[in-house]
């Protein structure tokens, strides 16, 4: 009898392949032998400009983490790596940061990454308590929570980064009409769209956590992102080899191989 | 619908669209009383179609008393709410996690598997050819430890051009969708209001 | 002030009510667009008319009460096929919100009864159960124990002479999962379709739609419905019109109406930039 | 031992739970099954449990809008009272259910096809390429699926249906194989306790 079931036995060496990448990668890149390059995305060279532009205005910058659901969203992490780099630059520059939040769960971590921030680019007198806001778990008054915000302080810069759900499309209107500069980024398609419509720069899908990367130079994060390239690397190639092989019919075998 | 319930319904929605004029303390009651009738709904039928059975019958009538292990562990999960004790916690959280993420690498990979075997287009017709391309380009797309420095940055850059041009065209495709998925609840309510309720309408 | 500046301006609950009326208008007065039939639709209805009398179809409805506007008639539409074919119907729901089997019963109660139908016999409701993918898995080992034994009100499976030949999710036939977000097809398929082999359809909310298309194209699932309109069409198909075919023109009203909202906002925006440009210049 | 133990359980289970399914054995770990659903059900009071205690408060220190929040409270008791004590499925809870939490959640719902209307008049811009791209293809979608644009033109059901099955398949495709990748590693990253945020760490 053999070990693995019929029809599973790619899949397991897939598990396998896995767990090895992220014991020997992660690692690897934690003992700063292996540091990738990271390729830049325009919405995170924005934040710079956004914040160089709100300390000229004196207005200042709302930050939106999202509205997950879970502690364990991925997106949130990545949206903290982020504001971690958001903060340090307001904190730089003298100017106002204003966190939106919507869950109690989230709030000691905005603040805790927003006093962090500030400690370390020596500004911890300049750190306000307040600036990480606990508006309203529910999402209807969240929103519009954050939409007063906008309209009473007069923002100059509007980011939305996290896992979005309906809100976005709220705020990004918002945001508009208070003619802020808008950075909006979700992993979630049914609501990048309207970002991409109503914002000046947009992380679309899965460059959130390259975002977050990028920024935080975090090993974990860098070595799953890593890892994911490489797994996306395979099967471009796999593709296209079965794709030259569909040109002389000869598919078949490939589809087999894989279904073993 | 009983002629009571469409006036409770009819009145709650209009009260409900006030909101689009002004928030006002009407839209509020009724907001929260969803929000707390909503919970409730998960604890009355998770009470009766499953921890009610579980009790009365597995442990209880069939004797089954291994049971109680799997509702103590379930119950750890209120330590959270004892100061100090909240560690506690996390051993039930680790029990879900590891087979969460268990089944997660066993099951995920068969409709994985199904859609990457679908993708090996036959290259004989233009729909194909830019079939394979955009899927192609997105993969590369989002493909991010690359730079400047690396080999090929080139010809990724502008493969990831057309990755880009495809992902507009296809979120595009998301836009109208969500766009319609928005109106469809609309048009719901609408319904129930001017042929249900008032019966303006059929 | 010119009219684009204006335009800008405007209160936005004027174009609250223009979005109301161009829904309200056509439900009073219907003009009765004709609807084509998508191929993915045809699968969906294709796969329970393959199915043959006295087979068992699982049905799971996966949504809240915000979405019944839009995909609750897809669940009242296959479970009236079912009925008609006289295929058997199991119901349930995994998803954390637990309405989608509630908000199924009191319709598929009317049906049942329009049609002559006994609960019990014909078709069965286990409810919500917790454990979402681990209870998908359990369904496919033993659905008894998946269900603790008990339907939706209560009784004892022993009691309903249906569940005697509905041990384990391979006694089905076909499942049917409608749901309003991707993800909830993609796990039926992972641990329901695959696992056993049968055949998967399903119903989704126009918001999450595009996500799944793929999965039909590659023939993993053998039907597909797309929103609202998906409804309308299998609603044509099961010889019932209902409220997604009666609102198809509100839909079509609505559609423009955005358009032309977007069409006006973007000519504005081309102008307003074209000025500024020409002031720039000018300077 | 307060990370270890947890890490260690997770890693058993998590491998037994693998192991099982590829060596056809799933039936062999059906108790363990039975243990997880069994416990996530007895967990189901948490979420309304720190609901309460949240308006609880809101209501003690008297709160802007505390007195929603003895509304909200009032209806979390009346439900789950009466759904309790009706019968699974019963007439009282059922009147209850239909009457108040199937409109009003589909009202609320519906609020967003208003958002929409006002988003699309007052944001939605092609001030770029990729935005233009968007949303021509959304607006495309938009008349190809409603009837009246097969009335118009037949060339936007065609074009409908070739930006869904060519473009948009690819596209979706793309994105959910790197999804799929994007999971399995976060999977993986549990197993093995690399990711340790749920132990109330971050996962540095």
């Amino acid at each position: 009898m053999p070990l693995i079931v019929a029809g599973k036995t790619v899949q397991f060496l897939i598990v396998v392949a896995l767990l090895l990448s992220a014991l020997v990668m992660i690692p690897r890149i934690r003992s700063g032998r292996h540091v990738p390059e990271i390729r830049r995305l325009p919405a995170m060279d924005a934040i710079d400009e956004a914040v160089g532009r709100a300390t000229e205005m004196g207005k200042p910058i709302v930050y939106s983490p999202g509205t997950p659901e879970r502690i364990d969203d991925a997106q949130t992490f990545a949206s903290l790596g982020i504001l971690s780099h958001v903060a340090k630059q307001a904190a730089k520059y003298d100017c106002d940061l204003i966190v939106t939040c919507n869950g109690a769960w989230l709030h000691p971590l905005l603040d805790e990454v927003v006093r962090q921030a500030y400690i370390s680019e020596g500004k911890q007198d300049s750190y306000r308590p307040d600036s990480v806001r606990f508006l309203a778990e529910n999402l209807s008054a969240y929103a519009s929570g954050v939409l007063g915000i906008l309209n009473r302080e007069g923002a100059a810069v509007n980011m939305m980064i996290g896992a979005w759900w309906a809100q976005s499309l709220i705020l990004a209107e918002g945001g508009f009409h208070t003619g802020a500069i808008q950075i909006g980024a979700t992993a979630h398609t049914h609501q990048i769209a309207f970002f991409v419509t109503a914002c000046d720069y947009c992380l679309i899908g899965e460059e959130i956590y390259a975002a977050g990367a990028y920024i935080g130079r975090e090993p974990v994060l860098v070595g799953t992102l890593l890892i994911q390239d490489y797994g996306k690397l395979v099967m471009a190639a796999v593709i296209l080899l079965g794709v030259i092989l569909a040109a002389f019919d000869k598919q078949q075998a490939l589809i087999d191989l894989i279904r073993k | 619908m009983t002629t009571t319930q469409l006036w409770i319904a009819g009145i709650g929605t209009l009260a409900i669209y006030s909101f689009l004029i002004k928030e006002n303390p009407v839209y509020r009651f009724f907001e929260f009383l969803l929000v707390g009738a909503g919970s409730a709904h998960l604890i009355v039928n998770t009470y009766h179609n499953y921890l009610r059975p579980t009790v009365a019958n597995t442990i209880i009538r069939d004797g089954n008393y291994s049971m109680i292990i799997p509702i103590c562990l379930g119950l750890l999960m209120y330590t959270r709410f004892i100061p100090g004790q909240g560690h506690i916690s996390r051993l039930p959280m680790a029990f879900w996690l590891g087979i969460g993420s268990g089944y997660l690498l066993a099951y995920n990979p068969g409709p994985f598997i199904g859609q990457l075997t679908a993708s090996f287009w036959k290259p004989n017709s233009v729909n194909n050819i830019i079939s394979a391309v955009l899927l192609l380009s997105t993969l590369l797309y989002f493909i991010f430890t690359v730079g400047p420095q690396s080999r090929g940055w080139k010809a990724y850059s502008i493969v990831s051009k057309v990755g880009r041009t495809g992902i507009m065209v296809a979120l595009g495709a998301a836009f109208g969708s969500t766009v319609m998925a928005r109106l469809s609840n609309l048009l719901g309510r609408v319904q129930f209001l001017l042929i249900d309720w008032l019966k303006i309408a059929q | 002030m010119g009219f684009f500046d204006w335009m800008q301006k405007i209160d936005r609950r004027w174009l609250y009510l223009l979005v109301f009326m161009s829904v309200a208008i056509p439900v009073v007065k219907p003009m009765g667009l004709p609807i084509s039939i998508g191929k993915e639709t045809e699968g969906f209805f294709a796969a329970i008319d393959a199915l043959n009398p006295g087979d068992v179809m699982i049905l799971t409805p996966e949504y809240g009460a915000a979405q019944v506007p839009e995909v609750g008639s897809m669940t009242t539409s296959a479970f009236r096929q079912a009925m008609n074919k006289g295929v058997r119907v199991l119901i349930f729901g995994v998803w954390p919100d637990g309405q989608g089997p509630t908000i199924a019963q009191g319709a598929c109660e009317a049906i049942s009864d329009e049609l002559g139908k006994t609960y019990g016999v014909d078709w069965v409701n286990l409810g919500y159960k917790p454990g979402l993918d681990v209870t998908l898995k359990k369904m496919v080992d033993d659905v008894w124990e998946a269900a603790v034994g008990v339907d939706i009100k209560g009784n004892a499976l022993e009691s309903l002479p249906m569940m005697q030949d509905v041990r384990k999710a391979a006694d089905c036939k076909l499942v049917a999962n409608i749901n309003i977000h991707g993800f909830g097809l993609e796990k039926t398929m992972a641990f329901i379709g695959i696992p056993t082999g049968m055949t998967v359809i399903g119903g989704n909310g126009a918001a999450g739609i595009t996500e799944v298309i793929p999965y039909f194209r590659s023939g993993q699932l053998q039907g597909l419905l797309m929103g609202m309109r998906g409804a309308a069409e299998y609603e044509i198909l099961v010889q019932k019109p209902g409220r997604a075919v009666v609102g198809m023109d509100a839909q079509s009203a609505a559609h423009v109406t955005i358009i032309i909202f977007v069409i006006l906002a973007n000519i504005g925006y081309l102008l307003e930039k074209r000025t500024k440009a020409a002031k720039a210049a000018g300077r | 031992m307060r990370k270890e133990i947890p890490l260690a359980v997770t890693f058993v289970v998590g491998i037994v739970a693998v192991l099982a399914v590829y060596t056809g054995q799933s039936q062999a770990v059906r108790g363990m099954d039975q243990w997880f659903v069994t416990s996530t059900a007895f967990a189901v009071f948490l979420g309304a449990i720190s609901q309460v205690s949240h308006h609880l408060r809101v209501v003690r220190n008297k709160r802007p809008n505390w007195q929603y929040s003895i509304v909200l409270l009032l209806a979390l008791l009346t439900w789950t009272g009466v759904g309790i004590w009706d019968k699974a499925g019963g007439p009282r809870y059922t009147w209850l259910f239909s009457t108040f939490v199937v409109p009003l959640g589909a009202t609320v719902g519906s609020l967003l096809a208003f958002y929409i209307g006002s988003a699309a008049y007052r944001a939605f811009r092609a001030r770029n390429l990729d935005a233009a791209i968007l949303l021509i293809s959304g607006m495309i979608v938009m008349l190809g699926k409603a009837p009246i644009g097969e009335v118009i033109s037949p060339f936007f059901s065609t074009a409908t249906s070739w930006i869904l099955d060519v473009p948009n398949t690819s596209v979706m495709r793309a994105i959910n194989l790197g999804v799929f990748v994007g999971t399995m590693v976060q999977a993986v990253k549990i197993l093995l306790g690399i990711e340790r945020s749920h132990l109330g760490s971050s996962a540095k």
